[in-house]
């Protein structure tokens, strides 16, 4: 888009690439904001649906969609108070925080080869790393609504985010090694083909690291079994009991922003992202490099396919959430120290071994060697202009 | 991790000739800079940490910025996801009422701010002083790839060729410390929970002996202990001193 | 039986027994049976088996060399038929394997076959080239016989004093010694010590007879003082005893001082002490002969005719010596010697070695301490201060005689003439019986010095042979008569021959002796022979050096007195009335043992002058050791400005001197005694009554010719007064002195103190505190606010900082 | 937030130049010296351990500049992947004194019932 910017409308290169800049944000950020309000409906169908109701179904017609328009509404007029005691600049930067951290997130996601808002070369590792600061903001806002309960529930929240980091973190690293590196879009591309190429199918240990991820993540959005942050009879909304109008409709965009984010890179690292089960695309013989439009049809399919993949995630995710009962602190600490981790390390270092056996196994792409691969960088700046010939970028934009 | 998105937005300044890269410089600089003098200036021990958790973001912007990303990641993940909210936690298990917002004395301040300014002038006047320093030679593109870090942390050193025959004077790699640091992350986590073991069990010593000594009379003593130490003789059983 | 080989071990085992009896006795005295009293047995033994081996020397002498009378005609060169010639006697010496070294006799003179001695070492100490010291035996007949004297008197004394000291063997209660608190002294007995001294004495007495040189005559000679101060001070308790032994001791080592100044002569001048020659194989196994005293000062090549040797006349001339060169001087010493270089050397040589005799045997200047050496118990007088000790003085002389030149014999017979004089006059008047006897022994010893100065060698030993066998019967019967009264004074006793005939008799045989009693020309008791010969040899003296006649009248003069003073102690002893009754009737016979020796010691004083007809006769036997070269007449210059001839022994027994010498010794004799019986037996003079007349005189010789008060006044004092004065100098002006020192260093050291307490101290206390002080002041540094640790930190960081950049610019621009 | 409209007054015309190394230095000093100031002021434990956090990453500014491909002058030449990997360890190990420092000043917190750094001078001379 920018090449079109700048030659067709002849903008300075600097002002070319900020007007991308800002078409990719507002793009991602409604993406965000519509998924939300799907999701809060989705989530009612689906909550009303498990427990054998029908959930909403009178707002805006036959299906109740316009319920979470409803919601918006009366959050937006409801009064955002805010407790005497509480410390106010921190009450109210809290939620902003919260948001701002899941929202980061997406800036890296790939949705489709090459639409991704700026292609990280450490892709994975930003998305984890500002997973984490999430957490901030329940802290923030536990704290500074001044009441014990929401206190205590922050600090529950944060310790079970900050402890579940880690399996998750040790679960991503598996497909980043089969890979071969952290940028998400590599890591889709690794995965093209039939759905036999996913990671998911690549050796067994992928296959069992997929369901820790899944555990693991459900637990860092504070999701369904584990969302005792804001579920004890003590507590009651946790750390966002003190909330209530738009601030709080931050929070429980952060909250849904997170779970579609969560879904989505697990579907980038394990379920071929954007390569849909049956590589349609390379059937019809479309391929990037073709003609005009092709790209632009392929990207399309991807886009598809990614969005179908994240949305069932979200699904699976609030599905978990009306069946399983809720954990207590301890069994959540104990999944995740007891279970998780040392499972997800064992899965790593067998993945790991069944690299270094078979790899001319499952996966042919990473039959070359390591030394191979070294004489790949080596071998010169043809291959390093390459690659960052079309990662190049005089100005870096950041999160 | 700032609202960048918003400052892009922001319109007045002249657009012609922007340099991005300084602009987004300058503005996570001022970040940095804004809330590190902010984490001196908060007396709210709560708000320091907010404060040094947005400054710590703004470096990682820097980081970014100077082209290094997996350190900038590193940052955010490690530095801030991770110790910053130990940091906080602390913060969160000491935050009682009297130590929130402990005053120092207003010599300190003076003190601390004048030895501040001298080492300021003097790291200020190194850092200008060198002209090399000064500009940037133009045009110098780099792909920052993480993979040669994670060679160079494993040994092999891809990014620079040394100088002259390839095997003989290639920049050492990194194995050792790599495993010296893990080891040594061990080694600190064992002892920081030995530490921290499970002393928790009685209830920590200030709401003890406030609770045991006297009504509430004593609780505006208590807060006094921090305004000044000098007074002897507090109404604290054996504690302080 | 080669006699050189057996003579040296019959003789040298008779020495050593009485050493290993001592120390038997030393070790094992007070267990040898109750108190010791096995002890006299040992020591009895011991020298009882000597005298058995000294016989069997003396048979084995007599059988290689019989005794035969020497005919000596009037021709000097009548060569002597008869039993010398195949005397060859002094055989080669065989060389022994053991570490003997034999050695052929003295040289001879081709007249006569000079003595017969066998000579050589046991054991050589030394040997350093000129200085030799060694252990070694020269055996003659005169040896042989002294050994067979001195132990035949040393067994019967033994004998004796084994029944003499039985009061040792229990406690004893000393009366003379009366302690402080008024008691007489109790103390235990000292029986097995006596007889350990006798032995030591003994094995001493034999040592100095045997001895091959002179050092080793010196170490016996200072053996035997020491014994003697043993003996003497017995009865140590007693002051008089221990200072009778202090006295004699150091009387002696004043004569032996004298002795030590002719060694040195010798040794300085000639390099050996040694009498006779020795023939050792030398380092290159050639035999070597180092020649002894007697063939350096009378080598045979001038048949043995005394001269100053070559070393004397050298040493003298030592000056003219370092003037010529090397070679010439041995042909310019005969020069020399007629020059009459060393001359004075040999004088002073003999002269030292008698002044040792004069100590020894109590010559003139030396012979206070005999008198007061009675203090010891009478078997230690009769041995050791009559027959052996005293004697060894004589002895030596006759041994060292080829070695004296005319000049020393005369001062010897002077010195002999004088001591005889003198003895017998203090004996006249002496009241204690043991005193008489002391002073005639002075006398009789006088009486051998006087003839061996004047030339009579075998008279002068002959003399002391015959004295030693009566001196000690008299000192016996003296003993068993103290035994028996219990006090030495004469005065109380009287009378006491009935109570003891036998002592009585025994003592008449002694007397008699002594004062030559005989029928002349027929026979006589063994002082007769002895007397005469002596009396013979003075009057041929006396003949010819008129100037000298003098000492025959001495002789003469003496005779008659010993005679007196003998008979007067035999009668105021024995005869006449009992003066102290209570002595009277507490006298008792001593019993055998003591008695038995006495008889046998009789009849030897009998005896033992007589020459058997085959010429046997201690003379005859004497004879055959006769120096050589002293044979003849010899005259000689005499250091006193004129010439002096020794006529020979021989002449002596020609007729005219013969002759008068017997009736000049009989009628001395006869007179001395009627004289003695006339004053106490048949009271016609009153001793009182002479003793009134001559008052002066008998004070005099009372109070011993005030020799004592003599040195008492001419050494102690001038001692005492030097000591007073060496005190005075240290009290009055030493000690002052080192006070004064001592009190300048304590001033000094004062002041020393108190720079060091104010300065130094201050110093170092000042800096102590200063440092302290600076401590302290740090200390407060250190607040304990880590606040301010960080802004010292950054504080040194930009000081550092400055610094770097002002001064190390350049570094740092790199 | 004074501070901060101070420092970008001066240099919004940097906004046009291209930002060199020493402009990081800049950046790295001033949090450096907030680090310091920090320690040195706050009179509450935790706030020690910001100022330390702060200092750390005045240092990081300062590794990564150097290391930075695009800011080098002509003369100098940047540290290469050594600066980013010296970050590296010095966040690891910032992460780690941090565990120990906070587990110290629990400790201290629990024993001495406060958290205020002077009350901890028992060490004094």
């Amino acid at each position: 888009m920018a090449d079109f910017l700048i030659n067709s409308v002849g903008l300075s290169a600097a002002l070319a690439w900020s007007l991308v800049a800002v078409v990719a944000a507002v793009l991602i950020l409604n993406v965000i904001a519509g998924g939300a309000l799907v999701f809060i409906w989705a989530e009612r169908k689906i909550a009303g649906r498990i427990q054998d109701r029908l959930g909403p179904t009178r707002t805006g017609g036959k299906f109740g969609w316009l319920q979470s328009l409803a919601d918006g509404i009366k959050l937006l007029a409801k009064e955002d108070l805010m407790p005497d005691g509480a410390d106010g600049m921190l009450f109210r930067i809290a939620p902003y925080v919260s948001f701002c951290a899941s929202f980061c997130a997406f800036i890296c996601l790939p949705f489709a080869f090459d639409v991704v808002g700026q292609r990280l070369n450490v892709g994975v590792f930003f998305v984890i790393a500002v997973l984490g600061l999430e957490v901030f903001g329940v802290i923030l806002a536990g704290y500074a609504s001044a009441s014990k309960w929401s206190l205590f529930g922050a600090m529950r929240e944060a310790a079970q985010v900050v402890s579940y980091e880690v399996p998750l973190g040790m679960c991503v690293v598996v497909p980043v090694m089969l890979a071969g590196s952290m940028d998400l879009v590599t890591i889709a591309e690794k995965q093209a083909g039939w759905f036999t190429n996913w990671f998911l199918f690549h050796d067994p240990f992928t296959f069992v690291v997929f369901w820790i991820y899944v555990t693991c993540a459900v637990a860092s959005v504070n999701r369904a079994p584990f969302d005792l942050a804001e579920a004890e009879s003590e507590l009651v909304a946790g750390f966002h009991t003190e909330y209530s109008g738009l601030r709080w409709s931050f929070f429980f965009m952060a909250e849904y922003g997170s779970m579609f984010l969560v879904s989505a890179l697990a579907a980038i690292l394990f379920l071929g992202g954007w390569n849909g089960p049956i590589p349609v695309a390379a059937l019809l013989g479309l391929s990037e490099g073709t003609g005009d439009t092709a790209p632009y049809l392929v990207r399309l399919i991807g886009l598809a396919n990614l969005f179908g993949k994240a949305t069932l995630g979200v699904l699976v995710m609030m599905w978990i959430r009306w069946t399983l009962p809720r954990l207590r602190i301890d069994q959540v600490m104990t999944t995740c120290l007891k279970y998780c981790t040392p499972l997800a390390a064992a899965m790593f270092l067998g993945a790991m071994l069944w690299q270094i056996a078979l790899p001319g196994g499952v996966v042919p792409v990473l039959r070359r060697p390591a030394a191979e691969i070294r004489e790949g960088w080596l071998k010169g700046p043809g291959g390093a202009a390459a690659r960052s010939a079309d990662g190049a970028k005089v100005a870096r934009v950041d999160s | 991790m700032t609202s960048d998105v918003a400052a892009a937005l922001l319109v007045p300044l002249p657009l012609a000739g922007i340099n991005w890269h300084s602009f987004f410089f300058l503005l996570f600089a001022a970040l940095a800079c804004g809330f590190a003098v902010a984490v001196v200036a908060a007396e709210n021990v709560v708000r320091m940490a907010l404060y040094l958790v947005l400054s710590l973001g703004a470096t990682a912007g820097l980081f970014f910025l100077a082209g290094a990303e997996f350190v900038g990641a590193m940052q955010l993940m490690i530095y801030v996801g991770g110790t910053l909210v130990l940091l906080v936690f602390g913060v969160m298990l000491t935050a009682q009422a009297p130590f929130v917002s402990i005053k120092g004395s207003g010599r300190d301040k003076v003190v601390a701010g004048v030895v501040g300014a001298v080492l300021l002038a003097v790291l200020l006047q190194a850092a200008l002083s060198v002209k090399a320093w000064r500009a940037p030679a133009a045009g110098v593109v780099a792909d920052p790839a993480a993979t040669p870090i994670g060679m160079a942390l494993v040994g092999v050193r891809v990014d620079e060729p040394g100088v002259g025959a390839p095997a003989r004077n290639v920049r050492p790699g990194y194995l050792l410390p790599f495993e010296i640091v893990s080891v040594h992350l061990l080694v600190v986590l064992v002892g920081a929970a030995y530490l921290a073991r499970a002393k928790r069990r009685r209830t920590p010593r200030a709401i003890e002996v406030a609770a045991s000594v006297a009504p509430p009379a004593v609780l505006a003593e208590h807060a006094a202990i921090g305004r000044d130490r000098a007074r002897g003789g507090s109404v604290l059983a054996g504690g302080g001193r | 039986m080669d006699l050189s080989v057996t003579l040296p071990q019959l003789l040298g085992l008779a020495w050593l027994l009485p050493l290993v009896s001592f120390l038997v006795i030393l070790f094992f005295g007070p267990r040898m049976g109750h108190h010791g009293r096995n002890a006299a047995w040992v020591a009895t033994g011991a020298i009882g088996t000597s005298l058995v081996l000294s016989l069997a020397a003396f048979v084995s002498w007599l059988g290689a060399h019989p005794v035969t009378a020497v005919h000596h005609g009037g021709d000097h060169g009548a060569a002597h038929a008869g039993d010398h010639a195949e005397a060859s006697g002094h055989a080669e010496a065989s060389g022994h394997a053991a570490a003997v070294e034999g050695s052929h006799g003295a040289g001879h003179d081709a007249a006569h076959h000079g003595p017969v001695a066998y000579s050589g070492d046991w054991y050589t100490l030394y040997d350093g080239g000129r200085l030799r010291l060694s252990i070694g035996w020269y055996i003659d007949s005169l040896t042989v016989l002294m050994f067979v004297v001195v132990t035949f008197i040393a067994t019967c004394i033994h004998v004796y004093a084994s029944g003499y000291m039985h009061d040792e063997l229990h406690e004893v209660t000393d009366h003379e010694v009366t302690l402080a608190d008024g008691h007489h002294l109790h103390r235990p007995g000292r029986f097995p010590r006596f007889f350990q001294a006798l032995s030591l004495f003994c094995f001493s007495m034999l040592g100095i007879v045997i001895a091959g040189n002179l050092a080793m005559v010196f170490i016996f000679w200072e053996l035997v003082g020491i014994c003697s101060w043993f003996l003497i001070g017995f009865y140590y308790e007693r002051k008089s005893a221990s200072t009778a032994a202090n006295k004699a001791f150091i009387v002696n080592r004043v004569g032996d001082f004298g002795m030590l100044i002719g060694l040195m002569a010798l040794w300085g001048a000639l390099g050996t002490l040694h009498f006779a020659d020795a023939t050792a194989a030398g380092p290159d196994g050639r035999q070597v002969t180092r020649p002894g005293l007697f063939s350096l000062v009378r080598p045979a090549a001038t048949g043995h005719a005394l001269r100053v040797p070559d070393g004397m006349v050298e040493f003298a001339a030592a000056d003219k010596v370092a003037g010529t060169p090397a070679g010439e001087v041995a042909s310019r010493v005969d020069t020399w010697r007629a020059e009459g270089f060393g001359r004075w050397l040999l004088f002073i040589a003999g002269v030292g070695i008698f002044c040792g005799c004069v100590g020894k045997s109590a010559q003139f200047p030396l012979f206070v301490w005999l008198p007061d050496a009675m203090e010891g118990p009478t078997p230690v007088s009769a041995l050791v201060h009559s027959a052996t000790m005293v004697a060894a003085g004589v002895y030596l002389v006759g041994r060292f005689f080829p070695v004296l030149s005319p000049d020393v014999l005369l001062v010897i017979a002077y010195t002999g003439a004088i001591t005889l004089f003198i003895a017998a006059t203090i004996a006249l008047v002496a009241n204690d019986i043991k005193r008489v006897l002391a002073y005639s022994t002075v006398s009789q010893l006088g009486y051998m010095m006087l003839a061996l100065g004047v030339g009579g060698w075998v008279a002068g030993l002959f003399h002391l042979v015959t004295h030693a066998f009566f001196k000690s019967l008299l000192f016996l019967c003296s003993g068993s008569v103290i035994h028996a009264c219990h006090t030495n004074d004469m005065r109380k006793m009287g009378g006491l021959a009935r109570v003891m005939p036998y002592t009585a008799g025994t003592m008449l045989v002694g007397c008699l002796a002594i004062i030559g009693a005989g029928i002349p020309f027929v026979i006589g008791l063994s002082g007769y022979y002895s007397k005469d010969s002596i009396l013979a040899q003075a009057l041929s003296f006396a003949q010819a050096n008129p100037r000298h006649a003098i000492l025959f009248y001495a002789v003469a003069g003496g005779a008659a007195l010993t005679a007196f003073y003998m008979f007067r102690l035999w009668f105021m002893t024995f005869a006449g009335e009992p003066r102290d009754h209570h002595v009277a009737e507490h006298a008792h016979e001593s019993p055998q043992v003591m008695v038995m020796p006495l008889v046998v010691l009789a009849v030897l004083a009998v005896v033992a002058g007589w020459t058997l007809p085959g010429g046997f006769g201690i003379a005859n036997l004497l004879e055959q050791s006769r120096p050589a070269g002293t044979v003849e007449t010899a005259t000689g210059g005499c250091a006193f400005g004129q010439t002096l001839t020794v006529p020979a022994e021989y002449l002596s027994h020609g007729e005219p001197f013969h002759s008068v010498a017997t009736w000049t010794a009989f009628g001395t004799a006869l007179g001395g005694v009627l004289l003695a019986a006339a004053m106490y037996v048949w009271r016609v003079i009153s001793p009182a009554a002479v003793a009134a007349l001559f008052r002066p005189v008998s004070t005099f010789l009372a109070n011993r010719w005030y020799v004592d008060e003599l040195y008492h006044a001419l050494f102690v004092v001038p001692a005492h007064g030097l000591a007073a004065v060496a005190s005075g100098i240290d009290q009055g002006l030493i000690d002052p002195l080192i006070n004064f020192l001592a009190w300048t260093t304590r001033q000094v050291a004062a002041v020393d103190a108190w720079i060091d307490r104010t300065f130094i101290d201050g110093l170092v206390n000042t800096t102590a505190n200063a440092t302290w002080a600076l401590g302290l002041e740090l200390k407060k540094l250190q607040t304990g606010s880590l606040r301010q640790y960080v802004t010292f930190i950054v504080a040194g960081v930009v000081a550092l900082f400055v610094i770097a950049s002002i001064f190390f610019r350049e570094a740092f621009a790199g | 937030m004074m501070p901060v409209v101070v420092a970008a007054a001066p240099v919004v015309g940097l906004i046009n130049q291209p930002v060199g190394v020493a402009h990081y230095l800049v950046v790295g000093a001033i949090m450096f010296v907030c680090g310091i100031v920090c320690m040195a002021m706050k009179r509450n434990a935790l706030g020690v351990l910001m100022g330390i956090e702060l200092v750390l990453n005045g240092a990081n500014v300062n590794f990564v500049a150097f290391a930075s491909p695009y800011l080098q002058g002509e003369g100098s030449r940047s540290l290469g992947l050594d600066g980013q990997v010296i970050a590296l360890f010095v966040i690891l190990l910032a992460a780690a004194e941090a565990a120990v420092a906070l587990a110290i000043t629990l400790n201290f917190y629990n024993n001495h019932a406060t958290v205020d750094v002077d009350r901890a001078d028992d060490l004094k001379g």
